[in-house]
């Protein structure tokens, strides 16, 4: 599969923006100035981007506690999205989501989610009603190693399966559940391997490698396009930082700095960088000006969110309910 | 006017709406052919087909995760779970997904999705098949409970809840299922959070609902003959919780009990109790007075079920108590 | 594996009275004599005498709505079954509990269940607790095909393979969850394959053939007593009534006449026998003779039901909690 | 007196019991090495070895249910929800199977199992991080909870708790944890069921536990300046419920109000509330007064969510209100 070069360039700036919003992100937050938890997605960026890539703007995706990256891919507003973690009016929730809960129906985001695994019906179900509504979409679950301990794993799956539904179940697996290793919580290694108790395809990528990313996904979409239903795609990563900032020195009391060193050399927008550089797509000069082209993005959704009021204390009676008329 | 079963009301609410608009669908364990395991769906198989009326394999959690995905891009479902019970193995769907979703989205999402709970304990089966745990759900901020004791009841709140924008729980007494009452051929509605005054009494008011109103209002009819003139409201909704028709009600008589069959602590009898009292103290003549059932799981053996469940008897007993204080 | 005279006669004579106590069951309901809901083993007799008669006493089982046959498979006193049924204070759980509650933990059995599924972390955790306790009992999950799309069954199992303990998950797969045929909920055939998932070893057997049942359970026992881990086993086999008593005529709404007699004719008690009759191991006056000795223990059965007290309404009150000292 | 934090007063707790006896052990997500995401078992693992101490998968349900298995059959575990919300997710085998096994085996099994469940808003953890579930579980016949308040109470109460043959869920506020309080040397239990009157006062009683003790104390010594004297009553158990602390408190005060951070609807307060009515009706000046969040979910902006929550200057204005009555 060839990839045109705008499409090429196009994943590798939305891996920086990534990258460049997860950073800021961090550094808000340890100076205090961002509220609540934040978990990064820094280091997993060619998963999200290498999926999202493969998707139509009108495709559904849902995602986890580690979803600024799904939602950047997405085509999320990063004014947007910086003002929800400082809780501000003109987030995308109006302050009352917060990190784990961005979503912006419009553009097929059905929401992150705190609860590990939940999100596997909700996309599903997105999936079922394309299917009621004689659409062509798909819906996408992300969801981690752990998650795919959850029983809601594989409720979800089998029934999406039976149904032949046009859902893609990505796992991302950074291989650790907060401090646990999946070794030490499942006797498998290959969560895709569980592809088989459903009777659907499998694939297990190379997930610091968006291309790989992106081309099993394209098949995946392909296969659910045609009505012939789910597949489970494992992409191997590795999460960068903490499971949250602020972690600190605690993340070293589970993975040894020797692992944690031995990925980072794999990091994914490195490896995207070069490969695009030695097909001559990309140059430093433009790699350049795509960086600082983000950093002029970042810096005014800082500013944006600064900027931006606090919601009235009073607004938070509001939303509970649609008080408009019945249907 | 024609009766129906409350069965069969329930269905015919949910086939009117789903003749006039397609987006809506119907899932759950057992309700295509076999027409759901109580006679939930009796017949709606066979008139919309599998694709509307989805068989689902036993993964409640899944069942009602489903529904909020097709509820929030479009179409507007009906889930079931089998019983209350379990509705335990999908909380996490119910109240951290569908109850807190519009909200977490800052009021950007809807969610249309009606959740039907077939309930109740005096079938002799047990612990894990007759509980009562509408309190935990009205609790729970973002969700609306409905509750319905009748026919005409049951038809008219679900056409009302399947219209609705908004999650929605319906309990439904499984000993109701195949009672009998008048409901009129006309298409009609009834808004949720409404109370009935199901009979006018001067001495005591009895707040109500579903199965209960019926040993309530058995039990108004004996103490009449004593001279003791019950006043019966049927809630209908718990949320919203109709507190105006309760405590006007109690305004003119200045005393109330409330009847579930919840189990007694931390039911909602605590709650309706409360409000009362925050709401119409002053008019109080006697503590108000809470009847549920005993603070145990629901034994299997008939004479401690009987035991455990407010019965007619005790009822009339407890109101007579109040009103001779 | 050769199994001695006494055994076999042993299994055929459990499998009949769990036969011959079922149709008692379904007499006494219809006639309207017992209350509450009721699941009847019958068609499945293989299942639970071919696992439990490769057990230890002291080895543990949790059961399910569909319970009376492995309890009595492993040794319930039926009378004090029977006298649960009726809801009398001489019962298993002096009338608490009903059909579906029925448990002995003097003999190993953990309960019966009336959520599907839910018995098999339960089971897990009695495994878990011989691990700790560092003896070399196993423990039994028993559950349906229709519980097999729980999302306990994938986290239950999971675990138990992560942590190696010594249980085993037996997979009655009778086709069908109430009037819902597996394949139209799940888009495998073998439910023994999602052991794969686990890393786990499986067992596909015919249980209408109560050796063979016996024969997979025995090499599962010997895996789990020899610190391996766990197993799955599947049972293909059939009931040969309605889901529950006074299911009636619904019935053939899901599952055609042809295919009920079909399996009929694979009645694991009628297999048994002409097997045993043929190694000269059974003769029918024989069988005759452990038919009306079943006959006079169910007969017994019901009178000592019969003649028992109802509970005192006040009981109901007790056996909340424990009220003795703390530890 | 020694200072030890929450954390380390629990930790204290476990790690005694665990030492006497070894059909103790510990069981939840990240509670081995990493000693528990908010340090609820720092250095169990340690002491006690991987076999004691042990992590589990994402598997909420089987948590619990294993732990039920392993407390039937001779062990006395200790199981973790990382936090009050992924209760969720383990209801069936918390609600249907530990609380009912007891009873459905007509009291032949004992369930010794302690659940710890971290909770508690205010951390700007937003909707599905933040509940307060309590009330659910005060509802459930079978279960104990406690819901201590300092790290004296915590020990007391975690060591009572393992003690018990009977299962328990302890409630411990995650903004409680690094708080330090004294705690003695010397071993000591405290009896589940017993409310302290942390602070005597003559005008009103203010009934309340967890962390909104802090917040009612703080509010008292506010009011005491005003001369207004209040009572202030920690519960410590939610079940049982020492109703006969809080009346012998009413009796004196005849003005009471309930404070928790659950949301108000059919929180534990109509519960304690309605029990208040029940018991003291001819003692109250004035009706109770419940004060609890705001029914919404949690909502993360930190304007909004100190706006949901009670704050200690709401407290006080309401217990004013009371007062002036
Ligand atoms: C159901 C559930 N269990 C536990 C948690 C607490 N928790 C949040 S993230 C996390 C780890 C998730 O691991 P994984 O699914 O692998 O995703 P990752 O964080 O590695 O991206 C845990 C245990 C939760 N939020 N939801
Ligand atoms: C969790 C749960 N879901 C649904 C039910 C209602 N129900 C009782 S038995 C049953 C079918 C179970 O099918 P299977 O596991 O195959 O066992 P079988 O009845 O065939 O032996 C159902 C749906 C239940 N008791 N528990
Ligand atoms: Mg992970
Ligand atoms: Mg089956």
């Amino acid at each position: 599969m060839k990839l045109e070069k705008e499409k090429l360039l196009d994943m590798y700036e939305k891996m920086v923006r990534i990258r460049k919003f997860e950073m800021k992100v961090e550094e808000l937050h340890i100076q205090g100035i961002l509220p609540g938890l934040k978990h990064l997605y820094i280091g997993e960026e060619a998963v999200a981007v290498g999926v999202i890539s493969a998707l139509r703007e009108d495709d559904y995706i849902a995602s986890t506690h580690r979803g600024h990256g799904h939602c950047i891919a997405k085509g999320s507003d990063i004014k947007k999205m910086m003002a929800e973690l400082y809780g501000k009016k003109t987030g995308y929730c109006k302050g009352k989501g917060g990190s784990m809960h961005i979503s912006d129906i419009d553009i097929g985001i059905l929401g992150a989610n705190g609860i590990v695994g939940a999100n596997i019906p909700i996309a599903s179900g997105a999936a079922l009603s394309i299917k009621l509504r004689g659409t062509d979409e798909v819906a996408v679950s992300f969801f981690g190693d752990g998650a795919a301990n959850e029983g809601i794993f594989h409720e979800g799956i089998n029934l999406a399966s039976a149904w032949k539904l046009p859902v893609m179940f990505v796992c991302e697996n950074n291989q650790y559940a907060i401090s646990t290793h999946q070794s030490r919580v499942t006797a498998i290694s290959n969560m895709g391997d569980r592809a088989s108790s459903y009777g659907i395809p499998k694939f297990i990528v190379d997930g610091m490698d968006v291309l790989a990313v992106h081309q099993a996904a394209s098949k995946a979409v392909r296969w659910a396009r045609e009505g012939k239903g789910p597949t489970l795609i494992e992409c191997k990563t590795y999460r960068f930082k903490g499971h949250y900032v602020g972690e600190g020195s605690r993340e070293l009391s589970y993975r040894p700095e020797e692992e944690l060193e031995e990925w980072k050399k794999r990091c994914p927008i490195e490896k995207l960088k070069s490969e695009l550089i030695e097909k001559n797509i990309l140059t430093c000069s433009l790699a350049k000006k795509v960086s600082d082209k983000i950093d002029g993005e970042i810096e005014e959704a800082v500013k944006f969110a600064e900027e931006s009021p606090y919601p009235d204390p009073q607004e938070a009676l509001d939303d509970l309910f649609f008080e408009g008329a019945l249907r | 006017m024609r009766e129906l079963t409350y069965a069969e009301a329930a269905v015919e609410a949910i086939q009117e709406e789903m003749e006039k608009d397609t987006t809506i669908f119907y899932m759950g364990e057992d309700v295509g052919r076999f027409g759901g395991t109580y006679g939930t769906t009796k017949g709606l198989w066979e008139r919309f087909g599998e694709d509307r009326v989805r068989d689902t394999p036993l993964s409640e959690a899944a069942i009602i995760g489903y529904a909020l995905g097709a509820a929030i891009t479009g179409m507007r479902p009906i889930a079931e779970m089998m019983f209350a019970d379990l509705l335990c193995l999908a909380m996490d769907q119910i109240v951290n997904q569908v109850a807190k979703m519009r909200y977490m989205s800052g009021g950007k999402i809807r969610v249309p999705l009606l959740i039907r709970v077939p309930l109740g304990g005096l079938r002799r089966a047990a612990a894990q098949h007759s509980q009562h745990l509408e309190s935990w759900f009205v609790h729970t901020p973002g969700l609306r409970i409905i509750a319905p004791s009748s026919p005409y009841d049951v038809k008219g709140l679900l056409k009302t809840a399947i219209k609705e924008n908004n999650p929605v729980i319906s309990f439904e007494h499984i000993m109701l299922y195949q009672t009998k009452g008048e409901v009129p051929e006309e298409s009609y509605v009834l808004p949720m959070g409404k109370a009935e005054v199901k009979r006018e009494g001067r001495d005591v008011t009895v707040v109500t609902y579903s199965l209960m109103v019926h040993r309530c209002l058995s039990a108004a009819e004996k103490l009449s003959k004593e001279g003791i003139d019950v006043e019966v409201i049927d809630l209908r909704s718990l949320s919203p919780l109709d507190i105006e028709t309760v405590v006007a009600s109690v305004k003119k008589t200045n005393k109330v009990a409330i009847v579930h069959q919840a189990s007694l602590t931390g039911g909602v009898g605590a709650e309706i109790g409360m409000r009362i009292v925050e709401t119409a103290f002053d008019y109080l003549d006697s503590p108000v007075k809470r009847i549920g059932s005993l603070d145990v799981p629901v034994p299997f053996s008939p004479p401690l079920e009987d035991f455990v469940v407010p019965t007619e008897e005790k009822i009339a007993a407890e109101i007579k108590k109040i009103v001779r204080r």
